[in-house]
Parts: C-alpha cells; structure tokens; sequence
C-alpha cells in the first residue's frame, strides 16, 4: 500500500501568485493514497529538502510528489532528496506547476482547479510506481579511432594526450588521408603536407597511440564501454619489425605501375610507400602487381633487402580487442562525375580533370614535380576553366548537398594557376560562392583581384576542337551563353562518403542518412554523437567539412570519449524497457522499431501448464543500450515489453485520474 | 448534460508531450510568460513513439474533449527515429478515429520543437477554440 | 517480323530518300514495315506550342491505331515524330486521368503500351548489330563518318530514353558494323537550329556552321543523320553558309539508312541519292573502291 | 379454455404494461431477444426461439453491487444496490422456461440465496408459450422438457391458429390472467403436440460420465474448440460471472458481469497457474457441469435443449454429437 | 463426392500411412448439411471423414497455435485465406515451417450456411489461391485485387460524425465479448491478450458500450497492419457486427498512407506499422 507525501512548492511568488497552493495541498489530501500533504515556499531549497526527508520518517511516507517547477529543472535535485530521505529515488513524480500552469495562465481559480488536476495525474502515476535500481556496466578505458585522416589523428591524439589508450586503425598503407595530398591549405596558403606529415609522426611516436596503418575494422559486438572489435591487418608481405625503411627495394623494384597516391598520374613500384613522408615510413608489397607474388619470378627486393624483411608467404592477421569508446573518422571519396557527366566527356577528354588532380599537378613533390602540365600533352596550360558544384547542389546528376569546400579550394586553384602563370587566364564557373569562414572571403576577394573571371553559370557542354577544349556555358548575370576555348578544366567534384562507409556503419550498428554521411545523434544538440552510446563522429565522415571544421569536431568527439574514459564504471539508466517475459510471446516485432539494437530474441526453457519441458523464444532488452524511448512498448500488441518509469499501467492511470 | 452545465462547461484537454520537444516546448512557452487557455493537461512521455494510441482510446472513452499528441519534428528525434513511428501510428489512428464518429478536429499530432513555444501555444489555443466550437465530447461508446 | 511504320509527312516530301532507305534495308534485312493506315500529321513544331491536348490527342491517334491493328513496336524515322509521339505515350502512361481525356478526344481507347522506337534504334538496338552485319557486302571501309543525332532523338532523357544522352553510339556503333570509321566529336547531340534559320537567319546559320566547323575539325568526310530535319538544314544550307560566313563546306550529309543501304549493295541511284544538295557521288565512289579493295578480291 | 384472439393481442400487452415492465420476444438491431414492449423492433411471436435467452433479465450482463465511498482511506459510504422492479417475460419458451428453474436451483436454494437475483425472481412474472414448431437445432424433449407447454411458468399460453389457449398455473399468474379478463373468451380447442426433429438418447449419461473424467474423448472432441465464450454467453443457463470493482478517485462500485468457463484466464489464479490449462479441460467442465455435475447436485441437466449453442458456434462444436458419441464409446475404451 | 475430397482423402492417408505427419487438420461433416467444422484426422482410417464442399467455412490455420511444439510434423489443409494465416502465424515467430505440412487448396468461395449465397468472407476474397504449401490440389482459380471491397468503407466515411457514431453505436451495442472475432483471428496470436491483462487496465469488463467499442477498435488496430482479410472474425460473430468494416478501413488508410501491401503475402516483408519511410506523408503534423 502506498503511502504518498504530496508537496506544493510555491517557488516564491512565481506558482503562489497565480495557484491557490494551499487549495491545492488541501484536495490532495483527499487523493487515493496520499498520507500527507502540504505546501511550503521553496521546495527545492535546503529546508525545503529538509521538509520532505522529515515528513518521509514522521508520516512513513513510501512515495513523494513534489508539485513545483520542470522537471527537466529539479527532479534530479529532488530524487536526490529521496534518497538521502531513505527512500528508492524512483519513487518520485513531479508536477510542472510554474512553466505549465502558473506562468502561462492568469485566472486564479482556473489555474489553481488545473493544478489540482495535474496533482492528480501525478499521484496518480506514483501510486503505480515501483523501486528501480541503475546497474553499472564497466568501461574498457581504451579508444578505437577508425580513420586516420587529420580528423581521425586529431582525435587519437587529443585522447592519447588525456591519458587514454588509442588505437589508430587506417585501411592504406599509410596514416594521414587526404590532407598530405593537398599542395597548400586556404586561406593561409601554408603547405599542407608541412602541416600534416608533423602530425602524422607525433601520432607514431605517441606512447598512449598504437597505430594500425593498412588494417581494417571488421566486426563489432558489445555497447558502450564494452565493444568488442576485430580489426583485419592486410598482409605487406614485409616484416615492419625488420624493415628500417631504407628504400631499397623501392628502387630496384623493375615494375613500375600507376601511382594512387598521385591518382595514377606517376608511377611507383610495387613494393612502395605511398609518399615520402608516409607513415608509417616502410613499404608494402601491392600483391596484385608485384611478378614475384603474380608470376612467382623475380624476388629482387628480398635480394637487395640488407634486413631480409621481406616476406613473401605473409598473410593478413587478425587481432580483438575491447573499447570502452568508437570514433568514426571515415572521410570522404571524391564524386564519381566520370559516370554522370557526359556533357564534360565522361572522362574521356584527359585534360579535364578533378581538384585533387590539380592538386598533386601543382604539388611540388607530385607527380609532375610542382609543374602545372596538361595530362595529355604536357603542354602548361594557359587557360584554364574552373567549374564549381560538380556532383554538389545537383539533385539531377549528383546530390543535392553543398560540398562546403569547393568554393574555397577552386579560389585556391585559381590563384595558384595564375600565380604560376602570369599570363594566363582562369576562368570559374559558379551557382554562389560560399565564404563562411575566418578569412574567407577576402581569400576570395584577392583571387579576383588577381584577375580570375568569375562566370555565374552552368556549364552545359564540353568538347574536343583540335587541342583545344570547348567550354559551352551560360553567364546567367548578362544571360547570354558563354564559350571558351580553354587547355585545361578543373572539376570542383562533390565530397560523398569514403567508399565502405555505410557497410562500417552497419557493422556498428547505426544508420548513416540518406547521402550515406553518419547520422548525428541530434543535428544541433548532439552534433558528435551517434545514435549508438559511446560511438562518436570526428570529421567528414559526418558530412561535407574542411580542415578546419574537421579539427574542430575531432577535438569535440574527443572531449566527449575523455568524458567518458574518466569513468571506471558506466551507471545505467533504470527507466529502461523490461520484458515481461510470461506474456511476451517472441513474435519480435519490437526489434526493428528499436534505434539502439537494444533488443535481441532469447530462448528461454521452461514447463508449460501441462508440465512439459518447451523452449521458446522471448525478446530481450539490454540496458546497457536501452535509452528509454518506449518506441518498442507501443509496438507490443499484449504490452509484454513496458517501459519502467512509464509504465502502460502508469501512463492509464493518469490518464483516467484526469476524468475523476 | 443540461444546459446550465452546458453554460459553465469548459473542455479538457489532454496533451501527450515528448519530454526532449514538446515539452520542453511547453516549458519555454511558460518561461516566456505566453498565455494559452487553462483546458490543457500535459502528460509528460519520453518520446512520442511512447504514446500508445490505446492511451487515445481510453482517454475518448473517459471523456477527454480533446487529445495533443505532440513531439519532435522528424529528423530531430532524440532518440533519432522514434517520431517516424508517431508519424505511422497516429494518421491511422485520427483516420480510425474520425471513422468512429469522433470529430477529427478533437484530435490533433504535431511537432513542436523545443524552441517552438509559440507554435505549443498557438497549437493548445487553436485545439482549445476547436474543441469549444464543437462542444462537449460525445464519450466513445458513450453519449453528450 | 512486323513492325507498324509511321513516316510522317516529311518522308513525304523532303525526306523521301530516307523513307526508300528505310524501306530497302528492310526489304533485305527481310522484316516488314507496315505502314499505319490513315495516319495523320503528329503535329510536331506547332501544336504542342498551341494547344497541349491537341499535340497529345495527335499523335495518340497514330499509335491507337496501330495498337488497334495489333503491333506492339511502332518504328518511327522522323526525329519530331518520334519526340511527339514519345511524349504523348510519357504523359499517358504516367496520368490515367491524361489517358482517358485523350482516349476521349480520339474517340478510341488508347492503351499508351505499344512500343515506340526511332528507326535508329529499331536497327541499332531492337533488331541488332548482329542482324544487319550479314547483308554487309559493301562495306564502307574507311569513311570517316560524324554520327550526328540531334536533339529530339535525346532529350529530354528521361521521355526520348536514348542509349546515353550525352553521348549516343547507336548510330556509332551501326556505321561501325557498316565498316565506315565513326569519328569522335563534339556535337553529336548539339541543336542543328532548323527552326531558327527562318525566323533568325543568323543564329540558325552560326548552329549549322559550328556543326559543320567540328566535324570537320575532327576529320570526318561525311555526317549521318537519323532526322530528315536536320538532313535537310545541314545539306541544303551549306552553299549560303560559304556565301555568308566564307566558309567552305562541302560535306556531304546522309540519312543513317542510305548508307546502311549503300553497304547493302543497292546503288546510289536506287536510294535516291542524287536528291542532296552536297554531291557525295566522289566520296561513294572511293570508299567503295576502297572497301572493294579491301575487300581484297 | 379461455383464449384471447391473436387480433387483440397488442391490447393485453398494453394492459400488462401498466403495471410492470412488459418484456416481449423481439427483433432489435437485427438481433433477436426479450426487450421492452414498445422499443424499436419488430415482435416475434411465431418465431420459435429468440437468439439471445432471457436470462439476462433475471442475471444481468453487468450487475452494480454496491457503491463506496472513502475519505482519509476510510469507507464512509456502501449503497447496495437494487435496481429489480415488476417484471413481466411474455412469451417465453418451454426451453427456456426451464432454464429459470435452472437459474432459481442455483441462486435460490441449497442453503445459498443471491439477493440480487431473488429481488428480481420475486417480481417476475413468468407467460410462458407452448411451441407449435421447432427449429432443427431444437432437442428440448430429449432434455425432458415438454415443448408445448410448461409447468413451471405462472402463465400458460398455446397457440391455437388465431387465438392463444391462456391457463394461470400459479395465483400471481392468476392475477394476470385476470387483469385481462374482458380479452378473454372461451373456446374449445386443445394444443397441437410437438416433438423436435433432433433426437437425442440422453438417458444413463450422468452415470457413465461420472466414470470417464480422464476419457481421451475429451481431447477429441475439445479439439476444434476456438475457446470463444459463444455457447456459454447464448446458453439459457450459463450463471458463471466474475465480479470486479471499478475505483475512480475516492468511490467506486463493485459489479458482477457474466464471464465463460471457456476462457483459458476463468480458471488462471493469481499465481498464474491454471487447473484447466487447455481447452481439452474446459469442455470437459463444461459438458460435465450441463450433464453431469447439474444433475448430481440438482437433480436435471443443465441443458434445456434449446439449440442455440449448436447454431451459433463458429466451428459447430455439438452437443447433441457429443451425447452421441458418449453412447458409442465405452467407459473404459479410449475411442 | 468433389474429387478435390477425393484427393484429399488419399494425401490424407499417404501422409499419414508414410508417418510424413502425425496428424492433418481439415474438415467434416457437422449434424446439419450445411455445416463442415474442421476436423483433425490422426490415422488413416479416419482420412475418410475428410470433406470438402461448399461449407468448409471455418480456418484451419489458428489450429496450429495449440500445437506451438509438435511432436511431429502436423498436415494442414489450407485455402488462400488459411496459408496466408500459416504465413502470418510463422512471421510473428509462433510456428516454425520446418513444423508443418501444408496441403493448398484452390478454393473457389464458400456458402453462407443460413442463406446459400456466397459467404460474405469469400466475396471480398483476394487470394483464393494458396501462396504457399508442399503439394496442392486444384487449379488455381482466378484472382482480382477487388478495390470493390473498399466500397462499404467509403459508404461510411461520407457520413456525419454523428451519423458514424450512432452507427457504430448501433453495433457495439450488441458486442457479447464472447471475443470469438479475437479467437478466431490468426493475427490475434499473443500469449495473453491485452482484455485479460486487468492489472494493467487496459479494458475494462463490464458489457456497456463503452468497453465494448474500446475493444473493438484496440483489437482493429493491434491487428491493423496484420489482417490477412480472412473475414472469419465477421463470420464468427454471433452478433453480426461488421468487423470486417473496421479492418478494411485501416487496410485502405494504410495503403493509401504508406503504399499498397497486403499482409502475409510472404513472411519478411515487415509491416508497415513496425517500420517507416524518412520521405513519409505528413497529413497534419
């Protein structure tokens, strides 16, 4: 039997000035179960605390409704009260008086008959409420950062520096992504390789990071605190532990093939590091090209080898390990335009190529060593044109998202281009140009100055004339369609997400949206968090970022997992889904409605009313990802599976409390 | 009921508010001392995918004038798809509803933001007017 | 096999050779082109700018006609045509509402499920490479040839439902089974501004020549054509292009089917090409010498 | 006999309506029952039997008991509650006639009185009326009961082609009759005897049955059974209720409401166990309790015959095949 | 004698004689001509009760609910109506395939055994064919998508408030709560429904209007996305109520709302109410 205390806070004047709180206090005294009611001026103060615990032993009060403020204020302040008063803190309720009724209503007597009611509901949902208990889960104080782009190193490295255990897994060969490709970083024009490659060493040498460069996250199971992980290392076919790096066998490789690292536009042997500066700094064997592992003949590597690390029976390995923490810092690829843009030639036309391309053109240690050339002749290019939204704000042919980059980096192209040539002409097809950002638009404002043509406008054709490249457009600001005869375009292609990433996201079990960029959480509350507790976003993978912005948000992720390697132990949330396993009769309904993966059928054994033995299936919940939503209570025809704290039972009583 | 009742009566209004929008909605309403008619009983669910259209149901059948189901806009679930269900659930529900001889303007799903506190008022107030215009509620299985 | 055959007014009179092309490479490639009966004018160029019921209940006649005599392939050379009657069947299929008003206008039930192919593609893709290949016995080796498919063949994409909209090869890929030597260029699907050299001279001649100007460029001989439209505007106009611009062209243009048919072995004679403005006698005559020679006899 | 002429008939219900509630055979809503003389609906005299039995109005659907009050949890309030007024059943059924001898056993004698039904009981009248037809479904003789006529009723009535034959059988039943006494004329003419088309030998059933509690016929014949209250919610004399309480706030009422011994929860205790946890078990009690246990406690069955179970069962579970297959199976031989 | 009962009765008997089932749910005879109740067939001698004409009007389907864990395979005899029943069963996790031995019956339509006419529950009949079973007897019969069945639903939608609430008033009113609409019901699979959960409150006891009508439509939308249109809940009713008016409603809002789907049609396809679509229509949110 309960026996319910009922509290009506005045909160000064704010309820009291508008709600009879004595009124009120008196008619819940009349309410089923209620052994003690009153009102007082400050319930959350010290005193008013004081009063709650005191009135919990003199009158043997088992439940408390406090009738205040919001709960989203104080009903953590008052279950707190409970708890020091002895009691369960879940046996506790509290009415909104202030933000929901005396705020907002004027007349006296019908804002205090309202409140009345409102009680009501309240002990009425109390009298149904039960003890329940938060269990603790341990936390495997040890991140996996996946991806070790800059977002992904940023994150290792602001966690490692906190103390933690990072593990840093990337599927190349070597640490650093994208940004080391790039040839200088806007608006600052700093080199981006000089500002990375520190970075990807600081990463290598960290004591708290273990690196694991040309391997691959493979399975998950587990949740917050406790994921279990498999991470696939790719074979080299060089023992690393041998290897001192030397190069060797780089040069006397005698294949030589298409380098990915310059997208195919230099070659590199077939035992290789991807760059120079490549982290970590030994190369691997391309199994796909290397004679000795296609055709068995060859072997010279392993004959210059002065370590004899070379290892030509290597095979990948498979290592398992538990995290208390996940952050996802996949990245990006580049939109495929060659298969949707025939009207820029489909990629047959080898002078029109992609922003990255141009980047490692003019890269001082890309493939044409920092010279600007034209693919197909060799030639320097004199004019070139720009086209901006290749793939971006293009529902028809790409997607329909601002790639948020591009503007900034084709103003980039086009000031390095007529920086390299002094006579040149550059000119830059765009929708708008997007600037916001430190610096920014007067990166952009300089590039006009330094005499790019900025034309607003589609491009609707390209074509082959002689040498030459047609460029067939519109200049929507005098409406009149443009041509230029050009020797070069650069295509400002869409950022998607990096090839593998929804698979990934699968295996972690969360749902990437519908451009396939990882869900956040909550798009402005929870902008780092997932769906899935204790897995994080740093970076691009997230969606369309710059440098900048991926830093950032990898220091945030970050922040979020120190957060939570701090803990030893995760306490759960009682007010979790519970399956009442009697009357649920495992039809599974519930589990695809559940966001968390939380519920799983289990076979339980038991005998039946005739006493025979039977197995069957039942759902279960596991709190430890159980957030408490109730999606799945609704689903369950017999309500088999409840939600504690609102419970079915609960929820009616208040409701019929209301018609009393 | 008569009619001297039938002068003094004022509706109530059932509101199932999510607590991570809609209530929080409500919240801000009251701390922008906004004002919205007293009819309003907000019954506070953690996400509106908790509401359980028998929850209607039963509040039609005690009496309810009027029932709000309210929460987060789709795309802003906190517990990231749980209103995409409410969205399913509840445009059968008012269709089955309307069906039953209840008149469709007594119920009434929306989403309201946390910041939303004018579109919660206005929202209250216009369920309110409704529901006064039509008059008291016919019970389900029941009458005026 | 049988396919419904719709001409359109213009393999009435300008296009006449194309319509005999057509009409001899069937003969030979033993398939039957029956003509609709009683067709009318599908109101390409103008209805659909005036009334848009009208440009649907047009062609919609044809085609309910056709289904009603029991095809289920139309083949249709002229490209408006085929755009017109492309569109009417879209419209139809995607609005039941649109079907019946036009069902009821026609004063016949139009089902909007017979097939509608361009003669391009009754050759290139339904009946196949493969088919035409055998009766191959003059090949046109060597002749470089800009395949050149105009707008109404592809756009808009998703009602004309070419191979590609950017960039076609049925019609590549046919002179290619015909042993000639498709170039590479830019303009295969480029507008030929037929309706602009009347009303705006100039902004009709500048098309054709840009058109002219790549092929060229590109080295092709000759242009083929799928569109008795923009048959005529490239041949016909190329004297008053050199006039006007200075230029000169002297390319000969071809109905895609008369050189399907040269290849065939029919004479020039037979297909009528003496019609065209731009003499293409010279050009025949080496590539089939040629083709002959290669033919190493 | 004194007989009244069918032609007058609406004036001696009018009559009878005075005084009491007047509850005629009719067809309301589609559905056939007792309901008040006068509502919408058509009467049906000539029909042999209604859907729906009378006995709700000696033992109705939902009962108010009592009503309470609390304060303070204290009770300060508890009204009984007695809603029974005269009540007049005109034109009730042999068949179910007997089935308020049923119910009377039941709530009446054996040292048990229910009030609630003995208030009602005691102002009923009871005008019975012998049936001249009967639907194939009907098997009231083989329950021995008379269907022309029956003794129990305060009123007799017969259908004598354009007038009904009327004897009082009891003195309230006399009053009636008096009451219309400018109705009445005398006439000779006596009642046609019926006998059912449905025959059943039900004769030593108690006994065998007695015997066959573990019988594998139980399990055969439950099998089809969808466990739907159907025959029990039609069943004349089907007592079995429930009785809960519904609290709103500080009062509330308690009320008994028919329930079915073939729900699988009739018999479900708090604990969760349930003595009869499948449907084998529940026909079992069921046609034991008409055949079986009735008879050893009262001395009848408590099947009157009327049919109604075996018309309206979605599946056709039979009684009257199941009587039949007790005769061919022995006791002991599993069948 | 039909052959279809002919062939019947000889499956029956292989399968029984071959032991490939320990039992095989079909039809008998009742007492009156017009009935055929579902009969369970364990030895071959007995194959010959089987029956089929033109009153096997019951499902054979629920019955596999009381033989959740068989100790061999059980045999069923199942029309379109029963073997989308079968699906349902199987995809809310209650029986397993592996279990059962389904015979398909291509069923042209039963009779109503009080008028003779085309049973209400065959006349709207989408599926007479079965979708799914290990042998079938029969021609498939011709099947259309009958959008006429949606008609009475549309009837009703065009009346009043008032005019809707008197009607199913009307109805209610002569619920019984007998629950053989419940019981009868494939889709009404669960361990213990929510009418018998009185702790928790969901429906109270009492026969009235109220409780009534708040069964009904509890039990319409817990099986919304979920009726496989089998009509035996109308058919089972001993009061008539037009249950079937309820269920279609919800069937034509659903199609209508989220897309065209029948229930059960195959035993993956997840029902629209468990899932959603992030581009769903919004009607007032």
């Amino acid at each position: 039997m309960k026996r319910i205390g009922v509290f009506i806070c005045h909160c000064g004047s704010n309820i009291a000035a508008t709600v009879d709180c004595a009124k009120v206090a008196e008619a819940a005294q009349a309410f089923p179960g209620v052994s003690f009611s009153s009102d007082y001026k400050y319930m959350c103060s010290e005193p008013g605390q004081e009063f709650i615990k005191d009135s919990i032993k003199k009158y043997d009060l088992n439940a408390i409704v406090v009738a205040s403020c919001t709960p989203r204020m104080h009903e953590h302040t008052f279950r707190k009260t409970l708890a020091n008063g002895g009691l369960n803190p879940y046996m506790f309720e509290m009415t909104n008086l202030r933000e929901q009724c005396s705020w907002v209503h004027s007349d006296i007597e019908k804002a205090t008959a309202k409140a009345i009611d409102l009680v009501r509901m309240s002990v009425a949902k109390v009298a149904k409420n039960e003890e329940l208990f938060s269990s603790t889960i341990p936390m495997h104080k040890k991140a996996l950062v996946i991806g070790a782009g800059i977002a992904g190193m940023q994150a290792a490295l602001d966690i490692a520096d906190a103390g933690h255990k990072v593990v840093l897994v990337d599927r190349e060969p070597t640490i650093g992504g994208k940004m080391p490709m790039l040839d200088k970083t806007f608006p600052t024009m700093d080199c981006s390789a000089c500002i990375s490659t520190p970075k990807m060493v600081e990463v290598a040498q960290h004591p708290n990071i273990e690196l694991m460069a040309y391997s691959e996250v493979v399975e998950i199971n587990g949740f917050i605190g406790n994921f279990d992980v498999t991470i696939k290392t790719k074979a080299k076919y060089v023992d690393h532990a041998k290897c001192t790096g030397c190069g060797l066998c780089e040069t006397k490789c005698p294949k030589k093939v298409p380098n990915e690292y310059d997208l195919g536009m230099g070659l590199r042997s077939c035992i290789y590091k991807p760059f120079a500066q490549a982290v970590p700094n030994k190369p691997v064997i391309d199994a796909q090209n290397c004679r000795k592992l296609v055709e068995g003949k060859c072997g010279v590597c392993a004959k210059v080898c002065p370590t004899g690390a070379i290892k030509y029976d290597d095979t990948e390995s498979f290592t398992t390990d538990t995290f208390g923490a996940i952050v996802m810092a996949t990245g990006y690829d580049l939109f495929k335009w060659e298969d949707v843009y025939g009207e820029y030639g489909y990629g047959k036309y080898p002078d029109v190529v992609t922003g990255l391309h141009f980047e490692r053109m003019v890269n001082a240690s890309g493939p044409t060593g920092g010279k600007l050339k034209r693919p197909s002749d060799g030639t320097t290019p004199k004019t070139v044109v720009f086209i901006k939204c290749v793939g971006s704000r293009d529902s028809a042919k790409g997607k329909s998202y601002c790639s948020r980059a591009c503007c900034m980096y084709t103003a980039k192209h086009a000031h390095q281009f007529l920086d390299k040539t002094p006579d040149g002409n550059a000119y830059v097809f765009y929708m708008d140009v997007r600037t916001p950002g430190k610096g920014y638009d007067e990166f952009y404002e300089s590039t006009l100055r330094d005499g790019a043509v900025y034309l607003r406008g589609r491009v609707s054709k390209i074509y082959q004339e002689g040498g030459k490249l047609i460029i067939k457009g519109e200049d929507s600001l005098i409406g009149k369609q443009v041509e230029v005869t050009a020797d070069m375009v650069v295509l400002a292609t869409a950022m998607v997400p990096s090839a593998g990433s929804r698979q990934l996201a699968q295996t972690v079990g969360f749902l990437p949206d519908l451009n396939g960029w990882y869900q956040e959480a909550h798009p402005k509350l929870r902008p780092v968090e997932t769906p899935t507790a204790g897995v994080f976003l740093a970076g691009a993978c997230q969606g369309p970022k710059d440098i900048p912005d991926s830093v950032a948000q990898a220091g945030a992720a970050a922040a979020k997992v120190c957060g939570l390697l701090s803990k030893s132990q995760l306490e759960t949330n009682p007010m979790t889904a519970k399956t009442n396993t009697a009357i649920c009769s495992g039809c599974g309904t519930c589990i695809p409605v559940c966001p968390y993966k939380a519920i799983q059928l289990e076979s339980i054994t038991e005998r039946d009313h005739h006493g025979h033995r039977i197995t069957r299936n039942v759902a279960s919940v596991n709190n430890g990802l159980c957030q408490g939503c109730g999606a799945c209570t609704v689903i369950c025809r017999p309500g088999a599976i409840d939600l504690q704290g609102f419970k079915n039972d609960q929820i009616l009583e208040e409701v019929d409390s209301l018609w009393m | 009921m008569d009619v001297i009742e039938e002068q003094q009566w004022e509706p109530k209004i059932l509101a199932f508010c999510c607590n991570w929008c809609a209530y929080s909605g409500a919240d801000l309403a009251g701390l922008n001392r906004m004002k919205y008619p007293e009819n309003i009983r907000i019954l506070r669910v953690p996400c509106s995918a908790r509401v359980n259209p028998q929850f209607i149901l039963r509040a039609f059948q005690k009496g309810a004038d009027g029932v709000l189901v309210a929460g987060c806009h789709p795309g802003d679930c906190h517990y990231a798809t749980g209103n995409y269900y409410t969205r399913r659930r509840f445009q059968v529900m008012k269709r089955l509803l309307e069906y039953s001889g209840i008149d469709p303007r007594r119920f009434q799903a929306k989403w309201v933001s946390g910041a939303e506190a004018d579109k919660f008022r206005a929202t209250v107030t216009k369920l309110c007017e409704d529901v006064k215009a039509i008059g008291p509620s016919r019970k389900l299985g029941g009458s005026k | 096999m049988k396919y419904a055959y719709y001409p359109g007014c213009s393999l009435d009179a300008t296009g006449v050779e194309f319509d005999t092309s057509n009409k001899l490479v069937a003969k030979k490639m033993g398939f039957d082109l029956v003509e609709i009966p009683d067709w009318n004018c599908c109101g390409a160029s103008s209805a659909h700018a005036v009334n848009h019921m009208l440009a649907l209940a047009l062609p919609a006649r044809n085609l309910a006609i056709a289904e009603a005599e029991g095809f289920d392939t139309v083949a249709i050379p002229c490209a408006a045509c085929f755009a017109r009657c492309k569109t009417t069947a879209f419209e139809a299929q995607s609005s039941p509402e649109t079907k019946a008003k036009i069902s009821d206008i026609i004063e016949m039930d139009y089902q909007a499920n017979i097939e509608i192919l361009s003669f391009l593609d009754l050759l290139g893709k339904k009946i196949g490479l493969d088919k035409i290949k055998p009766h191959v016995i003059k090949p046109l080796t060597g002749l470089k040839i800009a395949s050149y498919y105009g707008c109404l063949l592809v756009r808009p994409a998703k009602i004309a439902q070419s191979d590609d909209p950017e960039n076609p090869m049925v019609m590549d890929n046919i002179m290619a089974v015909l042993g000639a030597d498709p170039v590479e260029w830019g303009y295969k699907t480029e507008c030929c501004g037929a309706s602009h050299v009347m009303p705006v001279p100039k902004v009709g001649q500048q098309m054709i020549h840009d058109i002219l100007k790549n092929a060229q460029i590109n080295g092709a001989e000759a242009i083929s054509t799928a569109c008795p439209l923009c048959m005529i505007n490239l041949d016909m106009r190329q004297k008053q292009l050199n006039a006007q611009l200075g230029t000169n062209f002297n390319i000969p243009i071809f109905h895609f089917t008369e050189l399907v048919a040269l290849s065939f072995g029919y004479s020039p004679k037979e297909i009528g090409l003496s019609k065209h403005f731009v003499s293409s006698e010279n050009l025949i005559k080496d590539t089939l010498s040629t083709g002959a020679r290669s033919d190493g006899a | 006999m004194k007989t009244i002429a069918k032609s007058r008939i609406n004036e001696a219900l009018a009559i009878l309506a005075k005084e009491s509630k007047l509850l005629v055979p009719m067809k309301v809503n589609g559905i056939s029952k007792y309901a008040p003389w006068g509502s919408e609906g058509t009467i049906q005299f000539e029909e042999v039997n209604t859907l729906l039995p009378p006995k709700d109005t000696l033992f109705p659907h939902t009962e108010k008991m009592y009503s309470y009050k609390i304060a303070n949890q204290e009770i300060t309030e508890l009204n009984i509650h007695d809603d029974s007024a005269p009540q007049i059943l005109f034109g009730v059924r042999p068949c179910d006639m007997q089935s308020i001898k049923c119910m009377d056993d039941v709530f009446l004698t054996k040292s048990y009185v229910d009030d609630f039904y003995k208030n009602k009981r005691e102002k009923l009248i009871t005008i019975c009326i012998g049936c001249t037809k009967t639907a194939p479904t009907c098997f009231c003789d083989s329950m021995g009961v008379d269907p022309s006529r029956h003794e129990a009723a305060d009123v007799q009535m017969y259908d004598l082609g354009d007038s009904y034959g009327i004897e009082a059988q009891t003195e309230a039943g006399q009053t009636v009759v008096n009451k219309l006494q400018e109705l009445m004329e005398d006439q000779a003419g006596d009642p046609t005897a019926v006998s059912c088309t449905l025959k059943v030998d039900a004769s030593g059933i108690p006994a065998k049955l007695s015997t066959m509690f573990e019988h594998p016929i139980w399990k055969e014949i439950s099998r089809k059974c969808i466990g739907c209250g159907t025959c029990t919610y039609l069943c004349p004399t089907c007592y079995c209720f429930d009785m809960e309480t519904t609290n709103n706030g500080n009062e509330g009422y308690r009320f008994r409401c028919w329930d079915s011994c073939m729900f699988s929860e009739y018999s479900r205790m708090a604990g969760g166990h349930n003595p009869r946890p499948s449907k084998n078990e529940r026909i079992r009690n069921r046609f034991l309790h008409k055949l079986e246990f009735f008879n050893e406690r009262y001395g009848k069955n408590l099947c009157v015959g009327c049919g109604r179970c075996i018309a309206k069962c979605p599946v056709n579970v039979d009684i009257t095949l199941f009587i039949d297959k007790l005769k061919e199976v022995a006791a002991d031989e599993p069948v | 004698m039909s052959d279809t009962t002919v062939k019947m009765r000889d499956i029956a008997k292989d399968l029984l004689d071959k032991g490939t089932v320990h039992y095989i749910i079909g039809w008998e005879k009742g007492r009156f001509s017009n009935q055929s109740p579902p009969a369970f067939i364990t030895s071959a001698a007995h194959a010959d009760r089987l029956i089929w004409d033109e009153y096997c009007l019951a499902s054979t389907a629920k019955y596999l609910l009381d033989d959740k864990f068989p100790a061999g395979k059980i045999g069923i005899f199942a029309r379109g109506c029963d073997a989308r029943a079968i699906n349902r069963l199987i995809q809310d996790g209650q029986i397993n395939r592996e279990n059962i031995y389904i015979v398909g019956i291509c069923c042209s339509g039963m009779k109503d055994p009080a008028t003779g006419n085309t049973a209400d529950k065959c006349q709207h009949c989408t599926h007479p064919n079965p979708i799914v079973y290990d042998i079938l007897i029969g021609d498939p019969v011709p099947e259309t998508d009958k959008p006429e069945r949606f008609k009475a639903i549309e009837e009703l939608e065009k009346l009043s408030p008032d005019e809707k609430h008197a009607y199913w008033s009307k109805q209610f009113e002569k619920c019984i709560r007998c629950y053989a609409c419940r019981n009868v019901c494939p889709a009404c699979n669960c361990r213990e429904c929510f009418v018998d959960q009185y702790r928790v409150g969901w429906q109270g006891k009492q026969n009235n209007l109220a409780e009534n009508q708040l069964f009904g439509l509890t039990r319409a939308y817990h099986i919304a996305d979920r009726c496989i249109e089998c009509g035996e809940c109308a058919r089972a009713c001993p009061m008539d109520l037009p249950l079937m008016e309820l269920n279609r409603k919800l069937i034509k809002d659903i199609n209508q709302l989220f897309g065209p789907y029948e229930a059960s049609l195959d035993t993956e396809t997840t029902p629209p109410l468990a899932k959603y679509h992030l581009k769903d229509l919004e009607e007032f949110m």
